[in-house]
């Protein structure tokens, strides 16, 4: 049992830090939030300093690393509130294309790694309660070919993506595993139709129309109808790095709490002196450790393969819903109408905490996970 | 004790609801359906205004002789929930529902000549101006100063929170006349024009990104002492006047109901892989676990309601219902969102500006749950945050 | 609307505060506890002040008072956590025989009003979560007769009851509310075994089996197969008494706690300065005011027959669960090492609120059957 | 970062899991299950210590010398997570966690000699007098005085929350030696038997129906100044010293588990009318939450050893851990009533007493489940209670 950074991890924690340093501001961010457009200018410096390569394997001219380092940074980078569609490209669709064929590796990491392209996992529908199995929108077989038929939702970097990896039903019914099949789809194929919208967060998603979309067979990753496993395997790691850099939002918003009770007074005391305020920050401390635990906890299972591995990722997600919550609810209460502001820091991250909960299945979808897991 | 109405109430509730269904227009009731916070888009709010002055109806609340209904308790209370449950936008409370009452009360004849019909009919549009950047839940600690000057006060300081001070023609202000003494003493309650020189109004962008509050500066304001409401150095029981206008407080649970049965209807749409959320037992569970807490609230209104008809006077229980209320409408603008799910991430503030004719992306019934979420943690900080309210409680009610 | 007690209501209220008042005692009670056989003094003084005949027709010599006067009583008795088995016999048991057989009710009731005559439902069952339809216990039809094998679990007042309403299944499968029978059976009958025990609130409780009880068609309440709406109707009744009970005990333990916090000091203050304790103890005061308001919210309507008032009484019957726990646990905390003891009033009120969370369905299972009846 | 467990700590859980196996007496195992209480009841106790001292295994956390183990931070926590697991009955703490750290930081060699071989075999089986009827979570403010007269002190005042009074034969205690100062001033550490003069015990009755705890009454007892464990006036020194000894406190997660897999089988045992109540997706929903809750505290506590064996000091995280840990474990049992209804209302104490022949009314797993919720109301209350814990953590934690 060891928590100690390698020095690898540290150093990968060190310029994180520095960048976070540098580049977040919350009236920048402000900025940013009003604009639709990939920020080119971040993710340029996000190739460069290598962070692009940091889960492919080397033969393909990334570092080699997993989950614990993409842990690493971006825990640092969510102390920063810094929205770069990692998690899209680099984290789910960097983890779909190590299930890829050759030719797709091939096509695509190259370019990802530059900074060149951008992919983004359509998976969400509306009206449905996220989990993999309860995928309805339609994949028909037609020989070789399966042609696609739906609406994809809340597309996480949905509109900046080149290339669209889509979860579809190509058997079977919502609630069955069996029957899922994932493509790799470009994003401007004919039939593809695109409707970007802002987040609460201030990022980008889209809904993205699919009619009569053709796909070949080398478009598909994994095998067709059997695509659960890996869908599963990939989303997990997504998880824990919304995990990973909420995490960071989190113990930036008990910090910024604890430090303006200190100076805000009222009825002649600063409010941080008042019994019952310091008691909910220390509970909002105790929910920060927890998480904190669960994040490594999950995260080690995973990179280790432990048997329970996924029940923890769950949880992990389920303690970010509701610690989440409870940090945000209580920093904005504590901040008192400064908190309801756009000037500060913490309404931002209440907001990507917010908005973060609902993707992939809220707390209690992840809840009910830990028990099918058991 | 009994739950049975009375005839009359029931024909009353029909000429209600009667009333609303002939006069309310669809702009007016888009614009309701769209609400996400306690603050109605100004404009429809208004033209609403205008329709129930019209009928005679703008301040129930009010006594008669200056334009009140001289309903019995429980006619006002059925006339507020028929108007939260057609939806209607609420009217904008800073003139009906705060400087009238302190006028009614303080005021002079002359004062209560001059405003109180502008009140009604809309034209004087009013702000409050009680908080200040240092003085939130501490009010009494308030700085803004108004030193004598011939028959004037020259104001000089700021107020923030000041909802809607961008579309005001007027404000009524407590501000600080004398130094010395208790903090509460020395407070005088002002009336002044907001286009008046040396006053600034900045906006304040809301989580939400919508601008409903605004800080005021003022740079030597002058403004003639005959617009002084009760004595000098007394604005303190003018303005606490209100509490006793305004007995009992608020009433949530109308609303809280009409909330959860939006949501109910909600979870009927979102299929989960055994068939729709609504019949998920962890969301029943869930969601009978608000509907018992709001039938409670209920019938702790009606309690208050029923002192309040026999002539008692419910004291520091409102700020119970205050409390209750407040972290009720949070809970369940938290369960609507948890209901949604990724979709009430999508992000379209334009989508709730009366008569846009943005498309929606998305389910429709999505689009105000996150705003309304982030909107209502206010609820517990302003008015006197909850933990005020909770403090109350612990001394006037259990005497710590 | 209106929230007055009637002056017949008022001098009932009076009647039992002033038995409160004289017999209340912590001392007292803690030897009460340790007896099994029924109080028969008190039981006698019940009769006297004609309480027993509270929801008895008139011409069966009752007083004609319903759910609303034994909602006055009940609360006040709940101030004295007098452990008479009033609940048992005159409200779940007179309830029965209001819909029992003439036969029935002459054999019964007048004993019942003199205090010569003790009841008990036979409902729960081991193993079981309970509900009606829950119910397995076999009821076996043969011929006119029914023969009845199995146990009850947790039968209130089983042991002290003369005559036993037994709910068993005489058709169909647990789940179904069809197939549901009552029976009046004598609690002396042959094959009736009963072990008494101690309840945690020091009450008295019974497993009772049934080897081969046969019941003759005479013995039987309502219908063959067809006992749900009754038993439903009863056992609201049932559930609103024993949380009209427990609402006068939440008074209490408010009471008792603000007062204790007033005058224990730690760190040269009474504990009740402390801002934290305050705003915890405004939260009993409200979570008891809204049990208040639920209590009189399902007890109007039931009486009114509202269409939901059976919606309101699970919703009251959880709440008390819920506030019953709050309320309990933090006058226990308040109360500190005080609180853990035999020797004040709170330990023994927080039991009897522990037990009755869990009698005929605790909070969980009552919050789903607010969902069912929606 | 890993989770790897290295071969020799794998031996080192296979050797303990071998011992327990073969010393574990029926009695004991029996007695282990139906605990309740932080406090097993004490002959089978003390019955596992003896094995234990036997085995030289009795206090793992000592140092080596005074009959410790040598074993490393991670050696104990295997250690102790095999005898939570096995369900062993807890040792008695108040010799072998409380007086005898305070012995080994603060007596005497004369003194570790007398009293250290004893605690171990437990031939003196220790009580602790530190709270008194005025000085519960404020202990500094205790009152019991322990006057000078001659080469003796004479004691007279009282001690209440003395665990195990009635069975002890040495009380090690906390008095005030001087009332001027500082309340942390003034008090001294003195050792004393439990059959002197003038020393009057009077049990007190638990919500369970159980003597755990006493008050002693002093009346001019009569103790050698040779008793005193440090300085005169430098109790709360040695007192203490017990923190810097178990840094890092208790840990709770392992037990935790353990009572999780028991409610999980129980609630396999109850019928729903869709199936085992194992499988019912509210008890599910529940169950989830504290096992994420459960298992975010195993690794807290993970990084609190992982902190202690690389030297560091965890400080006023122990704070978190007395918190999280007794509030689960309120939860678990919690959990556990909610599970079996109106089963959980069956009191039958008696059942509890090891070696009854009493037999079982209702399911036999019931048993314990009342009383276990009852007795761990008090873990919130001792050790210094959440109120205080929650205050450290505002202070040394958050700088507040």
């Amino acid at each position: 049992m060891n928590f100690q950074l390698s020095e690898e991890q540290q150093m990968l924690a060190d310029s994180a830090k520095r960048f976070v340093r540098d580049n977040h501001d919350v009236e920048k961010h402000r900025q940013n939030k009003k604009l639709m457009p990939l920020d080119e200018a971040t993710w340029g410096q996000f190739a460069e300093l290598g962070w692009l390569a940091v889960p492919f394997a080397e033969e393909h001219g990334g570092l080699g690393m997993g989950p614990l380092e993409t842990m690493v940074l971006l825990q640092e980078l969510g102390e920063g509130l810094i929205m770069a569609p990692y998690i899209a490209t680099v984290v789910l669709g960097g983890g779909f294309l190590r299930h890829g064929s050759e030719a797709q590796q091939a096509e695509t990491i190259p370019s990802l790694l530059e900074g060149g392209l951008q992919l983004a996992f359509a998976a969400e529908e509306y009206e449905r309660v996220f989990t993999l199995e309860n995928t309805a929108m339609k994949g028909e077989v037609q020989g070789g070919d399966v042609v696609l038929n739906g609406t994809k939702a809340c597309v996480l970097n949905g509109d900046h993506a080149d290339q669209l990896i889509v979860l579809a039903r190509t058997a079977g019914q919502p609630g069955d595993k069996d029957g899922l099949s994932l493509f790799l789809v470009d994003a401007n194929a004919e039939g593809v139709e695109r409707t970007p919208h802002r987040t609460v967060d201030g990022r980008q998603g889209a809904e993205i129309r699919f009619s009569n979309v053709k796909v070949a067979e080398a478009a598909r990753i994994g095998e067709l109808n059997q695509a659960y496993d890996i869908a599963k395997s990939v989303l997990l790691e997504g998880l824990l790095a919304l995990s990973a850099e909420c995490t960071g939002s989190l113990t930036v918003l008990l910090n910024d709490t604890v430090e303006y009770s200190k100076t805000r007074k009222q009825f002649g005391l600063p409010i941080g002196k008042f019994q019952a305020l310091q008691f909910r920050m220390a509970d909002m401390f105790i929910a920060m450790e927890q998480t904190k635990s669960l994040l490594m906890a999950a995260t080690m299972k995973l990179v280790e393969g432990h048997d329970d591995a996924a029940k923890a990722v769950h949880a992990m997600k389920a303690q970010l819903g509701r610690a989440g919550r409870k940090i945000g609810q209580e920093a904005i209460q504590i901040h008192g109408g400064m908190g309801m502001t756009d000037e500060l820091n913490v309404g931002h991250f209440v907001k990507r905490l917010s908005a973060v909960d609902g993707v992939f299945g809220n707390a209690d979808v992840h809840l009910m996970e830990i028990a099918r897991s058991a | 004790m009994d739950l049975r109405v009375p005839e009359q109430e029931k024909a009353f509730r029909e000429e209600v609801r009667t009333f609303l269904e002939e006069s309310l227009t669809p702009e007016i009731r888009e614009a309701g359906k769209m609400v996400t916070s306690v603050f109605a888009p100004v404009k429809e709010a208004m033209a609403w205004q205008k329709i129930l002055n019209d009928k005679g109806w703008a301040a129930p609340h009010w006594p008669k002789e200056h334009g009140g209904t001289g309903w019995s308790v429980t006619q006002r209370a059925i006339f507020a929930e028929e108007l939260v449950r057609a939806e209607t936008p609420p009217l904008v409370p800073m003139g009906l529902h705060m400087c009238g009452p302190c006028l009614i009360g303080c005021g002079t004849e002359e004062q209560q000549k001059e405003y109180l019909p502008k009140i009604l009919n809309g034209e004087h549009f009013w702000c409050q101006g009680y908080s200040e950047p240092g003085s939130g839940s501490d009010l009494a600690s308030l700085k803004t100063f108004a030193e004598k000057d011939g028959d004037d006060y020259i104001i000089n300081g700021t107020k923030i929170w000041t909802t809607y001070a961008h579309y005001a023609k007027k404000m009524f202000a407590l501000v600080r006349t004398n130094k010395d003494g208790k903090p509460q003493q020395g407070i005088t309650f002002l009336l002044l024009d907001m286009d008046l020189p040396g006053i600034s109004i900045e906006p304040i962008v809301g989580l939400d990104e919508v601008t409903e509050q605004c800080q005021v500066f003022f740079d030597n304001v002058r403004v003639p002492q005959s617009n002084r409401v009760g004595a000098e150095n007394d604005g303190w029981t003018v303005a606490k006047y209100l509490l006793t206008f305004e007995r009992g407080g608020q009433e949530y649970a109308p609303g809280l109901n009409v909330q959860l049965e939006k949501i109910r209807l909600m979870a009927e749409k979102q299929q989960t892989v055994h068939g729709p959320m609504s019949k998920d037992p962890v969301w029943q569970h869930k969601f009978a676990s608000v509907e018992a807490d709001v039938l409670a609230l209920e019938f702790t209104e009606m309690r208050i309601k029923s002192a309040l008809s026999s002539g008692k006077d419910p004291g520091a229980l409102s700020s119970m219902t205050k409390i209750l209320g407040t972290e009720l409408l949070q809970k369940v603008t938290e369960l609507r969102i948890e209901t949604l799910g990724a979709q009430a991430a999508i992000w379209q503030p334009q989508a709730l500006v009366p008569g846009n004719e943005q498309p929606v992306i998305g389910p429709e019934y999505a689009v105000t749950a996150m705003p309304h979420y982030l909107n209502s943690r206010a609820c517990s900080i302003y008015g006197g945050s909850n933990e005020v309210q909770r403090g109350i409680i612990a001394k006037a009610v259990l005497g710590l």
